[in-house]
């Protein structure tokens, strides 16, 4: 893997086409967060919900690079990792809301987001347990010569617990297929990750335990995370091991629920606002040449697109009760004796 | 005395602790400053300071590992683990390490410990941050397990657990933390491995535990205009066990259920079950029931979930039912 | 027909299923080039190379999440965590990830995975390596527990589990690796959820499991000398549960005892026990009996586990007492 | 802490004294050993036990080095440390033998000795387990102001372990007095640690990730480990944080009971027997003008020592049989119910 310093300076030569996708990309995860944040408050999503307004640029530039079965695990903060690889819309908006439609029959929720069908493979909302299970996802395609990657999304805060650990280390010995990204927004839940880590690069710093080189990304940078995902993909692809990327990113509201995120300093907030991936990805795109229209246009698809799936979860039925106690077994039923 | 949440009785029963005895040390993931995700321990880092309440990384070993060793030299930790289901990332500390010391060595190693956490369901949180997993606890010996069902309790049995010289797994049910109740002015120590007879009642035992203890007196007072007049208990420790309570009721009532807020399989309603059945076969005038969930990981969506749970009017039809068996 | 100890049936399980799939794969710590600290898995490196048969670090997370991702990416894998404690340093993985994934998800994940362990008292290890853990596992759903009690069963109960589209946790008692028995020649493969009645009788039910199961038969044996006609049944596996097979023999001989391996608490003696009085309480003549090891870790010293377990003597003392209440 | 290479050049002085305490010290854990092997063969050690023949000088230079308040977890393979630290040989040979003389009164075994009155908090058998319980004594003795140390040994192998990765961390965020000795033997059971271990130096090749320098340390030259020793506990002590030391060693034998350890090429074992640090410190010794009727006597000493423990344990009554139900609860008893 390049450093991080050399992939910025060197970035890949992105198709227009691609460009705009990417900019699609991020504003639907965009809206549909915004959307989730006010379904909450209405009350329509119960429970929780962890979103990654502002983190948009990682999920995206990576969805971008990956082929179509390779594979994604992710967090509970896992809405636009599971739509960016393809999950349909309404029915990620239905599990959001506990209906039938929904893409996991209500039965997983905001923090169970999984696709299989497009290489989502599950968020997981117990810290850091995914990253053992990408490994092994990456063996079974080693073993299997598949050549698929698994790519396992995780924070900061993930970087203390032991199955990070563990994982890493696996994944080095058996020279496995897969590409762990730390989007590191600065803060586990409320607590300044600076605060209860050993080092500054919560992921890039422990590299070297694992004999990985430490990459540091710009996460906001919608073109450098495509440019070092498409880079680390064709790493661990080639068989050349696993890959650790630290992605500097900041969520721009709280961890999760109604957290008003007050924890954290006005001006850090202030100054990550201004860094948005999208407004300054637009930027680009329009000193670029396109067209403020084609812009505007894929705003308002995205738009509609999440008011279409919005409307059609609101009036999707809630689940049939007879669901309660189907798929524990692969038999499709949840039967422990006769 | 003064009418408490659920939530607020936590720091009332921690601050008591704090207050009192100065080895009382308190850590947890984003429980200092930010006075943690369910708001229970809000204002004790200003109170007792950053040294004695402390923020963790995620790290539920190192966090149930620290609270260990440190009761091993002097101090009396309480620990929180945000979610019980995390439990499961640091079983090996608690179920092979603290709940083993103690007689591994013959009784050199005291482990005066506490490990607070958010238990169970009805938050709609889904299967990894809703599981009740007092059973897991209490199939570990070693390990004292409390389970208050009211603020008052909430404040007493906490005093108790932190008090005690035995490691002590407190579980507060999420789904009560809104909930209020008066709570005297003043200490509030009660003693662990007392059960509480919530109603009197002639016909059938109900045994119940943290959040089941308000739905079984709601069925009970469904059942009552149903004629059947049924005794619940509170059972608030797991270990200790009050089976004098349980039993003395049962020759009562001649009937015993039970109700969890389990998956069906190996729950303390198995055992209760099994003691009454073994002590007291003759005192039963017909078959035991047991309520659980299904055995199921816990789904997300509210009706679903609503549906998984007992619910007081599942509690009050089962316990009819049974009744004509 | 050939001699095996339980020790090479293992082996032999493992290889039946190897030749047949090329999608199964085995791992865990020394397991591979050194064969297993139990000797279970000799030779196997050796038969099908070191892609299929890998060692490990001592990650237990890392060994169970590897088994769970690559289920849920075309590989029919087995782990094995070496002791069967150690479950409790991946029990987020096991009891959290495997167990509710497919629940979850709705049906999308499929995870056809075996998890083998060394399980279980007697080998002088202490608290640390002797627990028995089949209960845990038990109270989990989503987890499949199967614990065989010969050679013939070990190859017919893994070549089931391994064929199995759910996970299944494949508990070895370590105290039976030495024990022998006739295997049959070719393949074997059984049903999960099938108890045996391995020996009739009309007085009172025995249920048993892995290496409790011979030491009920002795117990059967001594009791018959004294009268009581004993009916002994190996469940085989605890999730699925072969109730039918309880339940019937309940029905012939109306005493029910449960033999475990375990501490006390929230055994699967408890649930059987109260699935037999919740359901066939005019069956019973008189009071249930749960025999376990007291609630307790452990010893390490010989004398004091073998107090500990129950032994045959125990099982026919508790049995005949129980008899006469 | 200073590095590898400037602590060994720079020794500090130990006294003649000091040298044939850490002399009679390795010979009393060698002969114990030794002993506790034949009654394993004997049959009179029952289930298991993992000896440390050939890694005494980890053991007795830190245990050399340790004030009498400070604070040993050691692991199953923890005879000598326990030992070393000051508990009665007698005691703990009973202990193996499972009679009621034994410093756990037959309920530990050889795999959990512990004498609490020495500061040998215990003996681990899950392997990492006693790294954050370790951190976590260290935390009372900085709260409290005793200036006491815990140190903690651990084996290669256990630096693969989650929480290994947790209790590093935590230690360094705390700035924890603790120190943390890898015993690197080469080996975790049976298997290679080169073989599932990302890094060559399983320990010093992760300090970095904890903020920490990494120490490597010929763990076979009892001064060396009594030197660096002295240092990282100076270093803890004075509450600068915790150390992460790797001392390089190995086992004369196989990983435990009956072992013959043939997984090992001969070559290597050869090699490494001729670097007993027994012998070679006797060399020194010699050299150093220590008269050979004094080492002598020191090792007919220790042999007469091991003899007597030996003696009493074998004498040792059988725990009696109500010890079954005590202990599990601070109030001595085993109740859970009323
Ligand atoms: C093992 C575990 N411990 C604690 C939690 C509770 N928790 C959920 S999210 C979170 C913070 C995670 O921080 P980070 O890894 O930085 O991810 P982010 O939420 O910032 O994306 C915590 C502590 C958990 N889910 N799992
Ligand atoms: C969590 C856990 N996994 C596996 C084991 C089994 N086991 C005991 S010792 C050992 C090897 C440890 O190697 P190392 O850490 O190098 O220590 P050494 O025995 O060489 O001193 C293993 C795998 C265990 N005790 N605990
Ligand atoms: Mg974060
Ligand atoms: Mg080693």
């Amino acid at each position: 893997m390049t450093s991080a310093a050399e992939a910025s300076t060197s970035p890949i030569a992105i198709s227009i086409e691609k460009k705009l996708e990417m900019y699609r990309m991020m504003l639907d995860a965009r809206l549909f967060e915004e959307k989730a944040h006010k379904l909450f408050f209405e009350g329509l999503v119960k429970g929780t919900s962890h979103l990654a307004l502002g983190q948009e640029a990682v999920a995206a530039g990576f969805a971008a690079a990956m082929r179509e079965d390779d594979l994604t695990f992710c967090t509970y903060r896992g809405h636009t990792h599971t739509l960016l690889r393809g999950a349909p819309m309404d029915r990620l908006m239905a599990e959001l809301l506990g209906r039938s439609t929904g893409i996991c029959g209500g039965k997983g929720g905001s923090m169970h987001l999984t696709d299989v069908t497009v290489g989502a493979m599950g968020s997981y909302a117990i810290v850091g347990a995914h990253l053992p299970i990408a490994a092994g996802a990456a063996w079974a395609a080693q073993a299997r010569g598949t050549d698929q990657v698994a790519v396992a999304f995780f924070g900061d805060g993930a970087t203390n617990i032991g199955a990070f650990h563990e994982a890493l280390n696996l994944a080095a010995v058996w020279n496995l297929p897969v590409v762990f990204v730390c989007e590191n927004n600065l803060y586990m839940e409320y607590t300044p990750i600076g605060a209860v880590t050993a080092v500054p690069h919560p992921a890039a710093d422990r590299a070297a335990a694992y004999g990985l080189e430490g990459v540091i990304l710009d996460g906001n940078d919608i073109e450098a995370v495509y440019t070092i995902a498409m880079r680390a993909l064709e790493h661990a692809r080639s068989g050349n091991g696993p890959v650790l990327i630290e992605a500097k990113t900041y969520r721009h509201g709280g961890h999760s629920r109604a957290d008003p995120g007050k924890y954290r300093p006005d001006e850090e907030v202030e100054a990550w606002l201004q860094r948005d991936p999208i407004p300054a990805f637009r930027s680009r795109l329009e000193a670029s040449g396109v067209a403020t229209a084609t812009l505007d246009q894929i705003e308002a698809a995205s738009d509609a697109a999440v008011e279409a799936a919005t409307e059609a979860a609101r009036n999707a039925p809630y689940p049939d009760p007879t669901t309660l106690e189907t798929e524990v077994w692969a038999d499709g039923g949840s039967a422990w004796r006769n | 005395m003064a009418e408490l949440t659920y939530r607020q009785a936590v720091a009332r029963g921690i601050a008591q602790e704090m207050e009192r005895d100065p080895r009382v040390f308190f850590i947890g993931e984003d429980v200092a400053a930010a006075g943690g995700v369910f708001k229970t321990t809000e204002g004790l880092q200003e109170r007792f300071g950053p040294e004695r309440v402390r923020d963790t990384p995620i790290s539920e070993e190192a966090i149930t590992g620290a609270v260990m060793g440190a009761a091993m030299n002097g101090l009396r930790p309480i620990a929180e683990i945000m979610f019980s289901d995390f439990f499961a990332t640091c079983w090996d500390i608690v179920a092979n390490q603290i709940a083993k010391a103690r007689y591994m060595t013959d009784g050199q190693i005291t482990l005066p410990l506490v490990i607070r956490s958010a238990n169970g369901g009805g938050a709609r949180f889904g299967a990894q941050h809703s599981q009740a997993m007092e059973n897991w606890a209490m199939a570990i010996p070693g390990l004292k397990v409390v389970a208050p069902s009211n603020p008052r309790d909430v404040v007493g049995l906490l005093a108790a657990s932190v008090r005690d010289d035995d490691p002590v797994i407190f579980l507060e049910q999420k789904s009560l933390y809104a909930s209020k109740g008066d709570v005297p002015d003043g200490e509030i120590v009660d003693e662990l491995g007392k059960a509480t007879v919530v109603r009197e009642g002639a016909d059938i035992t109900v045994v119940a535990l943290a959040a089941m203890v308000p739905r079984a007196l709601q069925a009970a007072e469904m059942l009552a205009g149903r004629g059947v007049d049924v005794e619940v208990i509170d059972l608030r420790s797991l270990v200790p066990l009050d089976m004098t309570t349980v039993l003395h009721s049962v020759a009562k009532t001649s009937r015993l259920a039970t109700v969890e807020e389990n998956p069906r399989l190996c729950g303390w309603g198995a055992e209760v079950t099994s003691i009454v059945t073994e002590e007291a076969f003759y005192d039963l005038d017909g078959p035991t029931l047991r309520i659980t969930t299904p055995h199921i990981p816990l789904p997300s969506a509210d009706t679903l979930e609503d549906l998984a749970m007992p619910s007081a009017e599942l509690i009050a039809a089962r316990v009819l039912q049974a009744g004509n068996a």
